[in-house]
């Protein structure tokens, strides 16, 4: 990769990964998805076509991805970012599949690494509330974009900017080692297909943690499970479902109510 | 002279909240110092001396948290409420217990029914656009870009408003009648069955344990080879199927809920138990 | 002495109103002549004084529908009212009340649960038992020709003796208790339920849009011809299935209940619609 | 078509049609039906096999045809003795496909001058009430069938017979011109096609605007709905899911009263 | 001082029961003999002279009926009562009546979830893996006797405690607050739901009435020989699948709980009707 | 088959039997299983294979065999065994098909001897009635075991093994004349299996007897019965959708009784 290419990924990475200064509609929840990352990378690169063929199961394996209350399991932006880039660098003369098996590789190695930076700023972030709070104890409501958007993303970019740069260029250098592909045992990727799929058990857990209020919930949860399961419905199928369902509830549950105060 | 938020600082509250809700994003306020950013230009407008300012803004300053873009009802809500406490008609403890009793729905229907419903559904339509024809393989992302942002921008703005004009009667009428209650309860029915489907649908995981043998085949008097004769994963799912991709998360959520662990850990255990099935796979031949 | 219909009056009504309830139908009064003859001798039979008679005819010429074959019903329960009336036990205000109230849940039931349905099924199991064979398809016809007329015959007629029974009593007492209301809404929760389906099943409407394309497959080094490369049906069906013929379905709703729009005129802009489609679907090489 | 048999052909379109006087349940329900009609045209023109193959089609085109509150939008009758006539008398030498590609165009005509004659008719019986009101107003309850039977059936007879004998007189007189098929474009008969899909809508919509009461009733409509679509479910088979929700409905409610009386 | 059961004698109870319990079934007392059996341990423990102990055995040996296994639950509340009337905070009376009433539920419920939807689904399974390769058949059956046993021993003492610890107040507390009725309501709605199921998946039934002829097809001029024109089954099954097993078993229910006949009568009727269905399904051609 | 095998069949028949002492849960619901009792009497026979060929196909038959209430239709004990021996012992030199044919033949024979031999024990044990009153009239709490057990047994005992002795032994008599399997008429295996797919109903038909308490209840059986039928669910899926239901159920009656006592 050319340097200017290395900064304008870099550059997506920071854009793409959460609470980016773009916001997370357009960040994070766009910029960072596999399918869309990808065709960027692939822009960028110069090779749209390989690009979207990696980028296409990247997608597909990362579909459960959710982050509640901070919970970042998985730092999808930075994996698919690096996983698409080192696929197009160093899988010229392999096959759809052994690329595929070096972009899951690379995005296994670069979503730990924004795991992990993900974790340094959300704990970089702390000291910033001292700041927010002398502004707050003065009435300085103009001031408190410092805290929260000068600082806070200050730490952000510097946290995804630079290992950003750092892994590209490792990986600039490491393709002059043109039999790279070799060297990666297929266990890896299959260890790490497993991960993935496992790892979208984590954001449910935890959403669960907030929904299961009384003991008898988890038949409800079970419900839109064997939905699934026994009746073959798709998730989009399960939520017309699930509304259907809610607006009954409300009605016969509000209805209730009123013949039981009168 | 009743004081009332103007349009235009609606709508700086707004997108100070839409572009910046998550820049200082930890783990004391979560997002409280976004969340007050968002209320400084309406606290600007409503009141009048440091000291009320000053006020406002250190209850806006501490934890909050909710998924930001079903969530910016939140914001709606409270901009309503700060409105009436500038009319006296509203207390600083009430705008605080409303905010906080806002953070556990919001946050669930938020993360549930858009982040991990809306979002994989228009995924898989722009993903099988992009599959019908490598040619134009860019057309799904480029759909997703303006269709995505597009529509939650505009959900937002709405939702936002909505909570702005509800405001204070709305919640009080809510909270008084035991509706907010029931609205609540039908949130959590209508989550729990997309979380459940979401399980069903996302979580991957099987036992790669399989028994492979040369059999005899009386009938034909003949040795068949490599016959897999027991496949874990078959028999797991005859008794009832994805019960591993149930049990890890219902594992996960009994750990996290129940245990207190952090998320960190419960990743490193899925780590490992990723690693020890893909050994186990090698070991038995599921892997090759 | 108690005035009592006889089994022969009850019968003459029912014929009359089994054969000739759609003869006279025009807008002001629907099928309120036809009504009127069904309960001509009944009221000849209960009256002894021409005032009386007029009167009675002169409250059933009004304003009555209903689908006639389950609607019958109706003219038992009329019946009975009458019989009623003649022995002081109710009131010409009651009939003529009773008798509008059945008009909307006998008309939509009927429609939906007889016509809409019951109705396709038995001549789906007609047609395929027509479509065996070549030779034996007049067998199809010929068990629709005896089942449904006789079928229908007996309900129809079992409903109207059914509805005399109950009567007055029938109704007061489901009146009072609540019971109708019950009835009434069990009712309205089948008839959505079925009329959901048969929109699902019988109405069909599809873009006729395609974009077609000579494609280049990087993979093999060649081009591709004429490649589908977007379908309008295949992807409105990905988000929902079915999706046009529901919401044309609610269109023409919403034109003809809030918008007043005539049968003629939806029927119109149907037309319109249709030609359009065609059009374009020519256009775009979805037709051929 | 010989004179007696167009004579027959019309007296069951009048017969066939909505409100004859021998009763919808033997009339418009039975003899209307496409899979009936064809039946009977089949035996008066004497070729059941042909009529039979372009009356299923036409059966399954037309199955969700109903009719609420005099909404006759398509009439059903009409449409498939012109339409299966049509067939036969042109559709000599032709193949199955274009056979009933000419029934449907056919069909389409005849459904049309149906429609219109029963609006005729709708109008042309206003007046009828007149009638009725001066023997009501003078107890003359021996009388009543003159309004609705003689009178409307004479108006009945008259707007379906006639039209019906000049449609088929004149397809007779066509029918010497042998290369017809040929005339009727393919848009024609796909536009049709579309048309007569369409039109279900009509019955569905009007039916709706009696059912739904309250504004949750939608999501009523829309579960029987989703049981075809996600269920893959017949109409049978909703028909009994809603019978059996339905007595389930009853019951609850039934009790949830007794309850609140008690 | 309060008397208690021991350990060892409830573990005596219940192998007793467990054992036993269909060793002298009969028409007159059912399960009676082993129902005092299981008691007999319990009553020597709790009761001090003959009379009392005389008086326990009578009325456990009254008639006494439940699925076994299951209905272990039944043993362990009656042991909870005798301790309870030892002590005199019960009356035979109440021991009388509770037992009376747990054998309707107990019954259903153990026929219907454990004999007829547990057993088959462990059956089920076990029979794949039987299935999957010859020379590992004997796989499945060495499976099933182990988990079976074990799996139903242990829920049966388990229930047997849990009927034990329960007890009076237990059976009381629920009693009193219509809790009781609740759990039954509940349970046979699951009976009724899971014996639907069964019965659409177990009976099976079919009309082997066909109609075979020689056609003529005329648009290809030929004839084809032996065609089946109708097919009974298909078309009942076109109305309302597996409607024949529906309607039997309805008909036995019918005559069994209304009409009074004994098994070994509807045994032969059934036999009969199989006969019958034979015979005309050779003489229609449906079996060769 | 050799004195020594015969014995043990027919130990193993008695065993499986329902009521036998070792209990319903060992004895009738695991040995008495056709897919157990077949690799039992495998074993005995020492032709395992043949013995599960025959099994499977039977177990599948009798799968739906309940016995409320004391109502045993068919023995399954004795059905199996017979019917597995008699495959092995006159099965020599015969293909698949006509192996298991054999089987439902003889467990035709088997099942109805078991049949009457129920019956029979059902009978004979009334008088132990007598014998338990006498020793519970005197308190005899150890002697409880006598009726129950010793004596209910020895006719339990009596009624299974010795017939199975005799039906055993002729069999082996019988498979002198080799060619015994061209004397069974094809459709008495028809039959038998006509059969064997109905009596499931008659257990089907008790337990409801006992669940069918109200007029609306069958609305439920028939909920269950249409999920398999329109639904394609299994009984397993089935049992679980039940599951969640009755919890829901029981959740919302208790909310509903809990509002209308306050
Ligand atoms: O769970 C609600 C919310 O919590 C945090 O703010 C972030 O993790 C968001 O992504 C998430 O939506
Ligand atoms: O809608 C009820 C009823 O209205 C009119 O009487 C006619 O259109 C009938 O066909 C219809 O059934
Ligand atoms: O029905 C309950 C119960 O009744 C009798 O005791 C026997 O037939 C058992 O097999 C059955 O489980």
């Amino acid at each position: 990769m050319e340097t200017y290419q290395i900064i304008l990924i870099a550059l997506f990475v920071y854009l793409g990964s959460i609470g980016s200064i773009i916001g997370n509609t357009m960040g994070w929840y766009t910029l960072g998805r596999p399918l869309v990352a990808s065709l960027v990378v692939g822009v960028i690169l110069g090779d749209v076509q390989t690009a979207m063929i990696v980028g296409i199961p990247l997608q597909i394996m990362y579909m459960g991805n959710v982050t509640p209350g901070g919970a970042v399991a998985w730092d999808l932006s930075y994996a698919t970012y690096i996983g698409v880039a080192g696929a197009i660098v160093f899988g010229i003369g392999l096959d759809t599949a052994q690329t595929i098996g070096l972009a899951v590789v690379f995005a296994g190695i670069g979503g730990l690494v924004g795991q992990i930076m993900w974790n340094v700023s959300y704990a970089a972030n702390l000291p910033l509330n001292r700041v927010a709070n002398k502004y707050a104890e003065v009435g300085e409501t103009k001031k408190m974009f410092i805290p929260n958007v000068v600082m806070g993303q200050s730490i952000g970019f510097a946290c995804r900017f630079i290992p950003a740069i750092i892994v590209l260029t490792s990986m600039t250098a490491a393709s002059a080692q043109s039999d790279f592909a070799a060297i990666i045992p297929g266990w890896v990727t299959t260890a790490l297909g497993v991960f993935g799929g496992m790892m979208a058990s984590l954001g449910m857990g935890i959403i669960l943690s907030f929904l299961l209020k009384k003991n008898y919930h988890i038949v409800i949860f079970l419900a839109g499970f064997v939905l699934v399961t026994y009746f073959s419905l798709s998730t989009m199928a399960v939520a017309v479902v699930a509304i259907i369902t809610a607006i009954l509830y409300y009605v016969a549950v509000s209805n209730i109510d009123k013949k039981g105060v009168a | 002279m009743t004081k009332k938020i103007s349009e235009k600082t609606l709508k700086k509250s707004f997108w100070n909240w839409f572009l910046w809700h998550g820049c200082s994003q930890q783990a004391e306020s979560m997002l409280g110092m976004a969340f007050a950013q968002s209320m400084a230009p309406v606290i600007d407008e409503l009141y009048d001396n440091k000291e009320e300012k000053a006020e406002a803004l250190k209850r806006h300053i501490t934890l909050f948290n909710t998924e930001p873009q079903v969530g910016s009802i939140c914001n709606g809500v409270v901009c309503g409420l700060e409105e009436a406490n500038a009319n006296k008609a509203c207390t600083p403890e009430l705008i605080s217990s409303v905010k906080v009793a806002l953070i556990g729905p919001t946050s669930a229907i938020g993360d549930s029914l858009w982040v991990a419903t809306f979002i994989p559904i228009l995924l898989t339509i722009c993903l099988s656009i992009s599959q019908a024809s490598p040619v134009t393989s860019w057309l799904g992302p480029v759909l997703y870009m303006i269709v995505y942002p597009l529509g939650t921008g505009i959900l937002s703005w709405n939702l936002f408003k909505l909570g702005y004009k509800s405001g204070i009667e709305g919640m009080q009428g809510f909270m008084s009648t035991g509706k907010l209650n029931t609205l609540t309860d039908t949130m959590t029915v209508l989550g729990l069955i997309v979380v459940g489907a979401l399980t069903a649908s996302f979580v991957t995981a099987s036992v790669p344990f399989r028994i492979v043998r040369d059999v005899f085949d009386a009938t034909q008097g003949i040795i068949l080879e490599n016959q897999v004769i027991f496949e874990a994963d078959i028999m797991l799912d005859s008794i009832f199927p994805k019960i591993l991709p149930l049990f890890l998360t219902l594992g996960v959520y009994y750990l996290y809920s129940k245990r207190k662990w952090s998320p960190l850990k419960l990743m490193g255990l899925i780590l490992i138990i990723a690693g020890v099935f893909t050994f186990v796979g090698y070991v038995t031949g599921f892997y090759v």
